[in-house]
C-alpha cells in the first residue's frame, strides 16, 4: 500500500539521516545532560524531597530535550529545499505526517531511555519494581507529545523566530500530557499501586488519540497551497 | 467624525453619571462614620452606620433571639451597643463588624437595628474601573481607528466608493 | 489532449499583482521556454504549475486534470528541478534516488539506478554522500531522477544555472529524449542561446503579459 | 454564504453596539445601585457581575474563533479569516480581563490573588494560546499562509483546552479536596438580573466589537490594495515588447 510505504520511507530516511550525523540526538542528550545537572545544583536534595520533586525534573527535562529534537525535524527538511519536494510528492501527506512523527517518537523515546539511568543515578531512585510501568508511562506521553510537536514543528518552520515560537505555541497545549505524566510518574516512582494512578494513563491514551488523528488531518493543510 | 465624538461624550457623560450617583450611594448607605466623630458630633436621629469590634467578656442578652448588649470599641473610642433585631449568628465576642442604628445621647447608647459584613470598597471599585476602563478604551480606539481608515482611503487619490457594508457609506 | 492549458491565470501576493489574466496552451512534444527579466513573475508561473502555490483566479489543467482540484493527481505525473536540489545531505546519490521515488509510489531496481546515474555522468559517484557534491552534480542527479520517474510533464527552473558544457549538452539530450517519449517540458530561463537550441516554442512574461513566440520567432533576434 | 451573511450583519451593527451600550448601562445601574448586598459575600458579589459576564463572554468569542477556523480552512473565505483574527484579539481582552477581575475578587474572598483552579488555569492557558495565535499572525510573511496556520492552531487549542480543564480538575482533586466553591452558593433573582443584563450587554459588545474590528482588518487591506493597484500599475506599465 502506498500509504504506509511512504511512513516506511519517511522513518527510513530520517533515521539514515540521523544515523550518519547523529546531530539531533547528541544535541538532545548534551542538552539534556546539562538540565539534570543544573537541577540538581539548584536543589541540593535529600531522598524525600528528591521522591516529591523528581517527577517534575524529568518531564521538564524530557520535555525541553524534545523540543530541540522536535525543532531540528523540520529545519533539516528546509536544506535544498526538500519541504517543496514533500509538498509537491504525490504521496499522502497524513503519511508524511505519520512518518515524521514517528521518527520524532523514536528520537525522544531513545533519548529518554538513555537518561533515565543518569538521573537514577544522580537522585538515588529506586526504580527496579517500577520499570514496567515507567517504560509506558515514558512511551504514551512521548507519543503525545511528538503527536502535537511534529504538527507544530512543521507550522513553525516557515515563520520568522521559529526557534522560540515552537516551544511558545506548542507548551500551552501541552499541559494535560505534561500534568498526567507527571502525575503517573510520582505514583509510579513512589511505588503505589497501579489503580491510584491508571486514570492518569488512561488521560495520555486518550490525549494520543484525540490529537494524533486531529494532526493527521490538520498536516494537509500546512503543506498546502 | 463629529458623529463618534458626540457618541463618546454621551456615553462618557452616562459613565460619569453612574459613577457620581455609585458614589452618592456608598456615601449615604455604604460608608461608615468612625466612632469618635460620633461621640464629638452626634448627628441628630437618622441612622449610622459605625464600625468595630465587640469587646471580649461584655456580651449579654440572647444573640439567638436578636437582643444582645455589648461594649464596641473601635481604637481608643468605645460606646455602649443595645442590639435588637434579626436573629444573627455574626455578633460573637472579638468580632468585627458594621452596626446600623441610632446614637441615642441622653442615654449614651447605641441603638442598633442591624449588622453588616465588613467590605473592603477598594477591590469592587478596582474591579469595575478595570473593566469598563479596558472594554471602554478599547472600543474608542477601535471607533477611532475605523474613523482613520475612512479618511486615509478617501484621501489616497485611489479612492473608489466600495458598495458595500464593510466599506466606506456615509 | 493538451499537455498545459491556461485559462485566464492571475497571481497577485496580498494586492501586488504579479501577472494577470494568462491564457495559452502547450502541446504533449513540445518544449516550451519562458523568457522574461527578474521579477516578472517566471518563477511564480512554473510554480503554479507545479502545484506549489495557488493561483490567484482563473484555471489551468495539466493533462486535462485540473490543477487546484486535483492537485494529487497532477502531483503524479509533473515533475520539477528548481533551484533547490531536493536532495537530503546525508543521503548517498542511490538512497536520495530510492527515497524520491519511493515517494512517487515507483521502486526503481540497482541496474536501473546505476544506468540513471551512468547516463548523467556521476556513476561514480553512487555511493557519495550529497554533502560532498557540488552544485551542477546535484542537478546532473536530479535529471537522474526523472529519467527513472518519467513525468509526463517535466518543469524546469532555469536548467542551465551552474551547469558546465558537458552539463548543458546532458541537459539539452535528456530534455529532448523526453520530447521523444511524448512528454512535454516547460522551463524558464534567461540562457536565450541555450535554450533556443532545444525550445520548440516560446514565450515572454514582461509586465505582466505573456508573449507568445512561434519557433522561427525565437531564432530572430530582434524580439528580444 | 457566510461572507454574505457576515456583510447582512455589519449593517446593522450600530444596533448591536446600542443594545450593548444600554444593557451594559442598566446592568451597572443594577449591579452598583438597585441590588442589595449577598447575604454571604456582603457587596464583593457585585463583582461577580462584571467577572461572570466577561467570562462567559471569552469562551464565546473562543467558540466563535474555532468555529471560523474550522470554516476558514474548509471555504478559505478571507472575510472569515478578518473575522478570526478579530475574534482572536477581543477573545484576549476579555481573557485578560476576566482574569483580573477574578484575581480581585479572590484577595479579598480567599486571601490570596492566585490560586491553582482549573477554571483559573485553563483562562491562563487560553490566554497563552491567543497570544501565541496573535504572535503567529505577525511572524508569517504571507498572510495566507497566516491565516491557514493560525487556524490551525485555533483548532488544535480549540479541543485541547477542554482536556486541560478537565486534567487540571482532575490534578486539583487528586491534591486536595477543593476547600472553596467557586461561584456563589445559590442564585437569587437579586443576582440574576444583573447578570443576565450585564451578559446579554457583554455578548452584544463582543459582536459589536468583531464587527468593527473585522471591518478595521477590511479596511486596512483596502488601503493596502490601493497601494498595491500603485505599485501593481507601475509594474504592468513596465515597456511591453
Amino acid at each position: 500500500m502506498p500509504f504506509f510505504k511512504t511512513i516506511r520511507w519517511v522513518v527510513w530516511k530520517d533515521l539514515i539521516s540521523e544515523w550518519r550525523t547523529r546531530e539531533t540526538m547528541s544535541s538532545m542528550l548534551f542538552f539534556a545532560l546539562i538540565v539534570i545537572l543544573v537541577f540538581s545544583f539548584s536543589f541540593s536534595m535529600d531522598q524525600d524531597a528528591a521522591r516529591q520533586l523528581i517527577a517534575g525534573i524529568i518531564w521538564v527535562a524530557f520535555t525541553f530535550t524534545g523540543i530541540i529534537g522536535l525543532g531540528k525535524s523540520f529545519t533539516s527538511e528546509l536544506q535544498n529545499d526538500c519541504l517543496e519536494s514533500l509538498q509537491m510528492s504525490p504521496a499522502p501527506k497524513g503519511a508524511i505526517y505519520l512518518g515524521k512523527t514517528a521518527a520524532n517518537f523514536l528520537f525522544m523515546l531513545s533519548v529518554e531511555i538513555l537518561l533515565f539511568p543518569l538521573f537514577v543515578l544522580f537522585f538515588n531512585l529506586d526504580v527496579i519494581e517500577a520499570v514496567g510501568t515507567l517504560l509506558i508511562i515514558f512511551f504514551l506521553a512521548t507519543l503525545g507529545l511528538s503527536a502535537v510537536g511534529t504538527l507544530f514543528s512543521a507550522l513553525t518552520v516557515q515563520i520568522r523566530a521559529r526557534e522560540v515560537m515552537l516551544p511558545v505555541l506548542l507548551l500551552p497545549l501541552a499541559v494535560p500530557v505534561m500534568i498526567a505524566a507527571v502525575e503517573a510518574t510520582r505514583g509510579a516512582l513512589s511505588g503505589d499501586p497501579f489503580s491510584f494512578y491508571s486514570q492518569w494513563i488512561q488521560l495520555l491514551t486518550i490525549f494520543d488519540i484525540i490529537f494524533t488523528v486531529v494532526s493527521f488531518w490538520l498536516f494537509e493543510f500546512i503543506l498546502d497551497s | 467624525m463629529t458623529g463618534l465624538y458626540t457618541r463618546w461624550a454621551l456615553i462618557l457623560g452616562v459613565t460619569l453619571l453612574l459613577a457620581i450617583l455609585t458614589f452618592q450611594h456608598y456615601q449615604q448607605h455604604l460608608a461608615t462614620l468612625p466612632m469618635g466623630t460620633l461621640l464629638s458630633s452626634p448627628p441628630s436621629s437618622q441612622p449610622v452606620r459605625i464600625q468595630g469590634m465587640v469587646k471580649s467578656g461584655t456580651l449579654q442578652g440572647e444573640v439567638e433571639q436578636g437582643q444582645a448588649t455589648f461594649e464596641f470599641v473601635d481604637g481608643p473610642a468605645s460606646l455602649v451597643v443595645e442590639y435588637e433585631g434579626p436573629p444573627l449568628e455574626n455578633i460573637r465576642e472579638l468580632k468585627t463588624l458594621v452596626l446600623i442604628g441610632r446614637w441615642d445621647s441622653q442615654n449614651q447608647v447605641f441603638k442598633a437595628q442591624e449588622t453588616a459584613l465588613i467590605n473592603n470598597f477598594g477591590f469592587v471599585a478596582a474591579a469595575y474601573l478595570v473593566s469598563v476602563l479596558g472594554l471602554g478604551w478599547m472600543v474608542f480606539a477601535m471607533s477611532q481607528r475605523v474613523m482613520v481608515l475612512f479618511k486615509e482611503i478617501k484621501e489616497s487619490k485611489l479612492y473608489e466608493p466600495e458598495a458595500d457594508s464593510l466599506g466606506y457609506k456615509e | 489532449m493538451i499537455a498545459i492549458q491556461v485559462n485566464s491565470l492571475s497571481k497577485a501576493y496580498g494586492f501586488y499583482r504579479i501577472f494577470e489574466d494568462l491564457s495559452f496552451d502547450v502541446h504533449p512534444g513540445e518544449c516550451f521556454a519562458l523568457f522574461g527579466p527578474n521579477g516578472a513573475g517566471k518563477t511564480t508561473l512554473l510554480r503554479i504549475l507545479a502545484t506549489l502555490q495557488a493561483p490567484s483566479h482563473g484555471q489551468f489543467t495539466i493533462f486535462g486534470q485540473d490543477g487546484v482540484a486535483q492537485k494529487d493527481t497532477v502531483r503524479e505525473i509533473i515533475m520539477l528541478i528548481a533551484h533547490g536540489s531536493h536532495l537530503y545531505d546525508e543521503l548517498s546519490a542511490t538512497e536520495n534516488l530510492q527515497f524520491a521515488l519511493g515517494l512517487r509510489g515507483q521502486a526503481p531496481s540497482p541496474p536501473q539506478i546505476k544506468r540513471a546515474l551512468d547516463r548523467t555522468g556521476i556513476g561514480a559517484f553512487a555511493d557519495l554522500k550529497i554533502r560532498q557534491f557540488s552544485a551542477g552534480m546535484k542537478k546532473r542527479l536530479d535529471f537522474a531522477k526523472t529519467i527513472l520517474a518519467q513525468p509526463q510533464l517535466l518543469l524546469l527552473d532555469e536548467p542551465y544555472n551552474a551547469l558546465d558544457h558537458a552539463g548543458v549538452a546532458i541537459t539539452n539530450q535528456l530534455i529532448q529524449e523526453t520530447l521523444d517519449r511524448a512528454g512535454t517540458v516547460f522551463m524558464t530561463t534567461h540562457d536565450r542561446d541555450k535554450a533556443t537550441q532545444i525550445a520548440t516554442r516560446g514565450g515572454i512574461l514582461k509586465g505582466g503579459h505573456l508573449h507568445l513566440l512561434s519557433s522561427e520567432q525565437l531564432t530572430t533576434d530582434a524580439i528580444f | 454564504m457566510i461572507n454574505r451573511i457576515i456583510r447582512q450583519i455589519q449593517r446593522y451593527k450600530g444596533w448591536f453596539g446600542g443594545g450593548a451600550a444600554l444593557c451594559i448601562f442598566l446592568g451597572l445601574y443594577t449591579g452598583l445601585l438597585a441590588s442589595p448586598p449577598d447575604y454571604y459575600q456582603g457587596e464583593l458579589v457585585r463583582i461577580m457581575y462584571v467577572h461572570v459576564p466577561l467570562a462567559h463572554t471569552s469562551t464565546l468569542a473562543y467558540s466563535v474563533l474555532f468555529g471560523g477556523s474550522i470554516w476558514y480552512l474548509w471555504k478559505r473565505d478571507p472575510l472569515v479569516d478578518n473575522m478570526c483574527q478579530a475574534s482572536a484579539s477581543i477573545c484576549a481582552l476579555f481573557t485578560a480581563l476576566a482574569l483580573i477581575t477574578g484575581s480581585i475578587w479572590a484577595k479579598p474572598t480567599w486571601n490570596t490573588w492566585w490560586t491553582w483552579d482549573p477554571r483559573l488555569v485553563s483562562f491562563t492557558v487560553l490566554l497563552l494560546i491567543l497570544g501565541g495565535y496573535l504572535m503567529l499572525r505577525r511572524l508569517v510573511d504571507d498572510p495566507v499562509r497566516g491565516g491557514r496556520y493560525a487556524a490551525i492552531l485555533a483548532i488544535v487549542g480549540g479541543i485541547d483546552l477542554p482536556i486541560i480543564k478537565f486534567s487540571v480538575e482532575w490534578w486539583r482533586t487528586l491534591h486536595q479536596p477543593m476547600s472553596f466553591s467557586t461561584r456563589g452558593v445559590s442564585i437569587s433573582e437579586d443576582i440574576l438580573i444583573p447578570l443576565t443584563l450585564m451578559s446579554i450587554g457583554c455578548w452584544l459588545l463582543f459582536a459589536y466589537m468583531v464587527m468593527v474590528r473585522t471591518q478595521i482588518l477590511y479596511l486596512t487591506e483596502l488601503l493596502h490594495a490601493k497601494k498595491g493597484r500603485l505599485l501593481s500599475q507601475t509594474h504592468f506599465s513596465q515597456t511591453t515588447p
